[in-house]
């Protein structure tokens, strides 16, 4: 009762202006030492796929190969070290994140919209449709995701766009799971009652006061969904079903380089370390953006 | 009798649960003229709350009918029912959860006022919008603040302010100020006093807190599991309740004086409201039950004027 | 519950499997082929039927433990599974335990020292933990342990020690996620009420975290448990092809690349019926850890 | 010289937050005879529960900090007792009853284990007669003793409650500390427990400190009565001092407040404005800027104790300055 953290009290402030909420969001994000590393990390990267061609040539860096400089440890001239063809590892590890935070981005997108609108309508609509939704989803995550996507490409074939429907249908269920969660958390609230009360009809509710209410878990959630998409694609292209090579992509790099581990073991560091990064970066934001957007939880 | 604004007609609102139907409201009849404040008082799964949402149409009844000016409004049509929604409202419990934390004040006090397309000038709706403010004084620095930064009184105050945008005649008030402290609790009753007598409004007061009924109502119902045990004025209902459990009830209150009075402690579960067997739900906590009231389930009767009690033994029990 | 699901998710992994481009029948009879002999054999395995008298025709075989012949070498697709199955089983359970027996005390003591050093420290790593790819960390571990200090085996499955690799690099993740759980589901039951009435009546602080709290606590970092096996077994499909480990997910990796779809159908399923008996169990758990739930049974 | 079951002094406790410093109690004294009940009356973030938590040395640190003041309970000074005799203290000394029900129970144990830990924490019991002690201290809170083997979730509210009783009794406290006991109960529920508690508290010769911001509630039960603000207890004294001879603005304005049942036409006078913020407590009186009476001193300068007897105290500006004051007008009867 009496600890101050229970208590809102009015903040003496003289509004004259509308703040936006979204503002405030960032200004606890930023308190967050760790969410800051995360975004000057991702930041980085989004940097080195925009910018690639301005560091490294396609053609000739990332693809070209030369015999004569293969396997070569890491030097002023190849900052990561030549591959197994005598590519230069730093400039396909930048052309690299191309791929990745595409893939990583729409297949969430896909996910997020299909499996969104099906766990929107579960949670606000209830009864008959809800079951039916969910039943469905049952079967699918009975499946883990991985092996549902892995299923997906290996009928399909292996391409980008097959990998980005595989990965983005495999994490159907869970942004159906969370936004049904979400808004049925919403739902109960006396808001929802109160709009109706003045004549609010269905879809001025869900858009209005339902949706904005029940971004938080969906934003937080799909970040990390993300991370976990980008070590997806990684994950299929090593074992040959995701990207295929010569195309450079973390994951099939780390699959040519396998082979010389013994002797030459940078060749799977950093494209490894690029992985790791990037899905920490994005981990680290999720992380800061959970807590910022719900400060209770401190 | 035509002063009649609302009457209520064994209303009914049953709820699937795994264990078979809840009765929240069986069998509910009342009628409120306009201007007054009709109380509805029980403890916690009377119904109370469920029949005040069932009058307004957020819930959907089982059965009965609800008279609002003559018209059955069950019939209404989705489009007829937002219409008359302008004219009857609600004030919630729950001053956190019952405004939209996205939204600042005027945002959550002009929503009506845009959804029901009353005032399209922007301005004047903003003129109207800081008069609405006033009138449930509300400092108009606020206007830009969102919810969560005010505390739980002026809270409330925006939500009255809501209710009150629309050309509002009726309002159903769900516990508007148990969540509240004592001290503020006082200022939000004199608010709903003071905009009763200016704008001529009609209230359904829903509260467990008898003293407050008392205070507020011209007439007071008593729910108890679903049943409506007794209904009277409110001065006659607190100088001479008939029904057992009114008593009981009303000798509960601890009162903040120092003369001690005899208390009716009662004993025995509580029925439960799935299913319920057609005797009195009472009976097994009242200390006057006998056969007939385990056999039978009690009717309303006139005590005398608009006094009446659902009690198989009342009549012995006065005498 | 299962029986539906299962039928589910092998109606769905058929129907995935069925959209393989590419025939069947001149797959197993190789590049010399007549017209005749692939339209003779197409007869014969009912190539030309519905899908759906396809797949009452797989159930039924199914039921009678048939999961047809493999493709490419003509074996029973069961025989292989059933022989394969208990190396996938081994590896996966060693991982999971090990999982559990590190994150749950480590979240609780993080979860008891808020912001301490154990626990800045603690959940770092498992930030990390989670951002590592397992097929990567696998190559990182053979790299440090097998190829430099030579300590254990890089691959294959040749007693006890060759366990150890695979083990740890399968656990690392759902250890990582396991821990955050622990300790933010810790968190919350510390602040509950009835952590304080049992302080109130003069219980140490060492029996509230143990007595009180953990039992609260477990019933969220069960759930955790469940999804984290699934998850485990789509690592066991990278971990095992890291580590050449004879299992159910390297013959997955295997005869997706040979197209053998009688085999990939038997793997998913495979893999799909044991995190689907995983779950159950972990319902049935939860009666024994919240009371509950059990009376929702009863 | 009477023989005092708690003695609170000069109570400062304050909460680091994010946001500031939170002065949650500013200033408490506290006397309690054995066996008394005193009434700690107040509004959300008065500080009674601060003040109810720091008496078993409950308050959470961080960011709860002592600053300064003195506890003696039952002859021990709490503040200089190491953790471990802090544990032999609760349960055993004083217990406390939470004013949830609904939360206080741990749900993942039955309530006969929840009741016999206490006791065989305390009274070193094996477990089999602890449990035996259990059922007896559970069929006096008026439970079957047959229900020791149900959870939590299968009880009603009142009866939780009635467990969290007999949790709290399982060791004869000499003190027992109920923070909102009936507050989240209905009203005929409330009264069976209230019932039970004078009864029980008759029955062990207990003394009690019952936290409730209800007038009424505080009517029945209690021996003593202390009004809180922002704080600082402003007026303290018996039953009769306080409801009878009410002194300070702030009391007043809380009598006045509450609907009388027994005159419906009765005016309500609220108290204006609200509590000020606890993170910028006002340097002067914090009842200031919503007080009728109001001086100039009360801006600047905190009010010291004015006693009226030997029991009845008030901290206000109005009895130093006129000490034959006497406030306008209580609108409570008796």
């Amino acid at each position: 009762m009496s600890t101050p953290t229970t208590t809102t009290y009015e903040k003496h402030t003289l509004n004259t202006k509308k703040k936006s909420q979204w503002l405030d969001v960032w200004k606890r994000l930023k308190k967050s030492r760790t969410a800051v590393i995360g975004l000057i990390l991702i930041l980085v990267f989004l940097m080195l796929a925009l910018f690639a061609p301005f560091i490294a040539d396609y053609e000739k860096d990332a693809l070209g190969m030369n015999v004569k400089e293969r396997l070569q440890s890491p030097s002023l001239t190849h900052w990561f070290g030549t591959d197994e063809f005598g590519r230069d590892i730093f400039a396909r590890i930048v052309y690299g994140t191309r791929i990745s935070l595409f893939v990583g981005i729409i297949s969430v997108s896909i996910a997020l919209s299909l499996g969104g609108t099906l766990g929107a309508i579960a949670g606000y609509y209830g009864g008959r449709i809800d079951n039916a939704i969910m039943r469905v989803l049952d079967v699918l995550l009975a499946i883990p995701t991985i092996l549902l996507a892995i299923t997906i490409v290996a009928a399909l074939g292996a391409s980008i766009l097959n990998l980005m429907i595989a990965v983005g249908i495999s994490n159907i269920p869970g942004f159906a799971r969370v936004v049904r969660a979400s808004v049925l958390s919403v739902k109960d609230q006396e808001y929802i009652e109160s709009a109706r009360a003045i004549g609010a009809r269905d879809h001025t509710i869900i858009l209005k006061h339902v949706l904005p209410n029940s971004m938080a878990p969906i934003v937080v959630f799909a970040t990390l969904k993300v991370a976990s998409a980008i070590m997806a694609t990684s994950s299929l292209s090593f074992i040959g079903l995701g990207i295929q090579p010569p195309t450079p992509e973390w994951g099939n790099m780390l699959a040519g380089g396998r082979a010389y581990i013994r002797d030459h073991m940078y060749i799977v560091l950093s494209p490894g370390l690029a992985i790791v990064l990037t899905v920490l970066s994005l981990n680290l934001i999720g992380d800061g953006l959970r807590d910022a957007l719900d400060p209770k939880l401190k | 009798m035509s002063k009649i604004i609302l009457e209520v007609k064994n209303l009914k609102k049953y709820f699937d649960s795994p264990k078979g139907k809840l009765h929240a409201v069986d069998d509910v009849s009342f009628a409120i003229e306009k201007g007054k404040t009709l109380g509805v008082v029980g403890e916690s799964g009377c119904g109370k709350s469920t029949t005040g949402r069932v009058i307004l149409r957020l819930l959907e009844a089982t059965d009965g009918e609800i008279f609002y000016k003559g018209v059955n409004i069950r019939k209404l049509s989705a489009a007829k029912m937002r219409e008359l929604r302008r004219e009857m409202q609600i004030i919630f419990q729950d001053p956190f959860s019952s405004l939209d934390p996205r939204n600042t004040v005027s945002e959550i006090i002009e929503e009506p006022i845009i959804l029901n397309k009353l005032i399209k000038n922007k301005k004047q709706r903003f003129e109207r919008v800081l008069e609405l403010m006033d009138l449930v004084g509300l400092s108009r620095r606020l206007i830009n603040t969102y919810p969560h930064e005010l505390d739980g009184g002026r809270r409330q105050r925006i939500g009255i302010a809501r209710a009150l945008a629309l050309n509002t005649e009726f309002i159903v008030c769900d516990e508007p100020v148990s969540a509240l402290d004592v001290s503020i609790q006082a200022q939000i009753l004199n608010l709903l006093k003071n905009l009763q007598h200016k704008l001529g409004l009609t209230y359904i007061f829903i509260t467990h807190d008898l003293s407050v009924v008392n205070h507020f109502s011209d007439d007071v119902a008593v729910m108890y599991l679903g049943k409506m045990v007794e209904k009277a004025p409110a001065e006659e209902l607190f100088s001479h309740p008939v029904h057992p459990y009114t008593q009981a009830l009303l000798s509960a209150i601890p009162r903040p004086t120092l003369d001690k009075h005899e208390k009716i402690i009662l004993k025995g579960e509580i029925t439960s409201p799935i299913e319920p067997e057609p005797i009195c739900r009472f009976a097994n906590r009242c200390r006057y039950a006998e056969d007939i009231c385990r056999r039978e389930e009690p009717q309303l009767e006139t005590v005398e004027g608009e006094h009446e009690v659902a009690c198989h033994r009342w009549r012995e029990l006065e005498g | 519950m299962l029986i539906p699901v299962m039928l589910g998710v092998i109606f769905l992994v058929f129907f995935i499997i069925s959209l393989t481009p590419g025939d069947a029948a001149s797959m197993i009879l190789g590049d010399g082929a007549t017209e005749e002999r692939i339209i003779e054999l197409r007869d014969d395995m009912g190539l030309d039927d519905p899908l759906i008298v396809q797949y009452g025709r797989y159930m039924w075989d199914l039921l009678r433990g048939n999961m047809g012949d493999s493709y490419s070498t003509g074996r029973s697709v069961a025989g292989e599974i059933v022989q394969r199955f208990p190396n996938t089983f081994k590896l996966t359970v060693t991982a999971i335990f090990l999982s559990v027996l590190i994150s749950i005390p480590i979240g609780v003591i993080s979860a008891t020292k808020q912001y301490s050093l154990f626990d800045n420290i603690g959940m770092i790593l498992a930030l990390v933990g989670i951002s590592m790819p397992s097929f990567w960390t696998g190559l990182i571990l053979i790299i440090i342990f097998a190829l430099n200090l030579g300590w254990f085996p890089s691959g294959g499955m040749k007693g006890i020690m060759s366990l150890v690799l695979p083990a740890f690099t399968l656990a690392i993740a759902s250890t990582a996620s396991i821990t955050r759980t622990t300790r933010s589901s810790m968190l919350e039951v510390i602040r509950q009420d009835y952590i304080n009435t049992a302080k109130a009546k003069g219980v140490s602080r060492r029996k509230v975290i143990t007595r009180h709290a953990l039992g609260n606590a477990l019933i969220p970092a069960v759930t955790v448990i469940g999804l984290e096996f699934g998850i485990l077994l789509g690592g066991a499909v990278l971990t095992e092809t890291v580590f050449s480990w004879p299992g159910i997910g390297r013959l997955m990796v295997e005869s997706i690349q040979r197209k053998d779809t009688p085999m990939v159908l038997g793997c998913v399923i495979i893999f799909s019926l044991s995190f689907s008996i995983v779950n159950l169990i972990i319902d049935i758990l939860y009666a024994y850890i919240d009371p509950r739930i059990k009376a929702n049974y009863t | 010289m009477k023989d005092h079951i708690l003695e609170i002094k000069d109570l400062h406790i304050q909460f680091n937050t994010d946001e500031g410093v939170v002065q949650a109690l500013n200033g408490i004294d506290i006397t309690l005879e054995r066996g008394k009940t005193l009434g700690l009356v107040g509004e959300t973030g008065a500080g009674k529960t601060t003040t109810a938590l720091s008496i078993l040395r409950l308050v959470p640190r961080p960011p709860g900090e002592v600053v300064r003041g003195s506890i003696i309970l039952d002859g021990i000074p709490i503040m200089e007792q190491s953790e471990y005799e802090m544990e032999k203290i609760r349960g055993k000394t004083v217990s406390m009853i939470f004013q949830d029900p609904m939360t206080a129970l741990n749900p993942v144990i039955k309530v006969g284990e929840q009741i016999a830990e206490a006791i065989s924490i305390h009274q070193k019991l094996s477990k089999e007669k602890s449990l035996a002690k259990a059922r007896e201290v559970l069929e006096l809170v008026g439970i079957p003793g047959n229900r020791m083997q149900e959870y939590p979730h299968q009880f009603s509210g009142g009866m939780k409650q009635r467990v969290i009783i007999a949790i709290a009794l399982s060791c004869s406290p000499k003190l027992l500390i109920a923070d909102e006991p009936t507050t989240a109960l209905d009203v005929t529920i409330q009264a069976q427990v209230l019932e039970l508690m004078k009864e029980l508290k008759q029955k062990f010769h207990m003394a009690m400190v019952m936290i409730s911001h209800d007038l009424g509630v505080v009517a029945e039960v209690c021996d003593d009565v202390a009004i809180m603000y922002a704080g600082k207890i402003v007026e303290q004294g018996s039953l009769e001092d306080v409801f009878l001879r009410t002194k300070h603005p702030y009391t007043e304005g809380l009598f006045n407040s509450i609907p009388n049942i027994d005159d419906r036409k009765a005016e309500l006078i609220p108290i204006r404005g609200l509590m000020s913020d606890p993170y910028n407590l006002p340097s002067g009186c914090p009842f200031f800027d919503r007080c009728d009476y109001a001086m100039d001193i009360c801006r600047t300068e905190k009010p010291v104790k004015h006693s009226f007897s030997d029991t009845h105290f008030t901290e206000c500006h109005l009895y130093t300055a006129q000490p034959e004051f006497s406030l306008k007008s209580k609108k409570t009867k008796e």
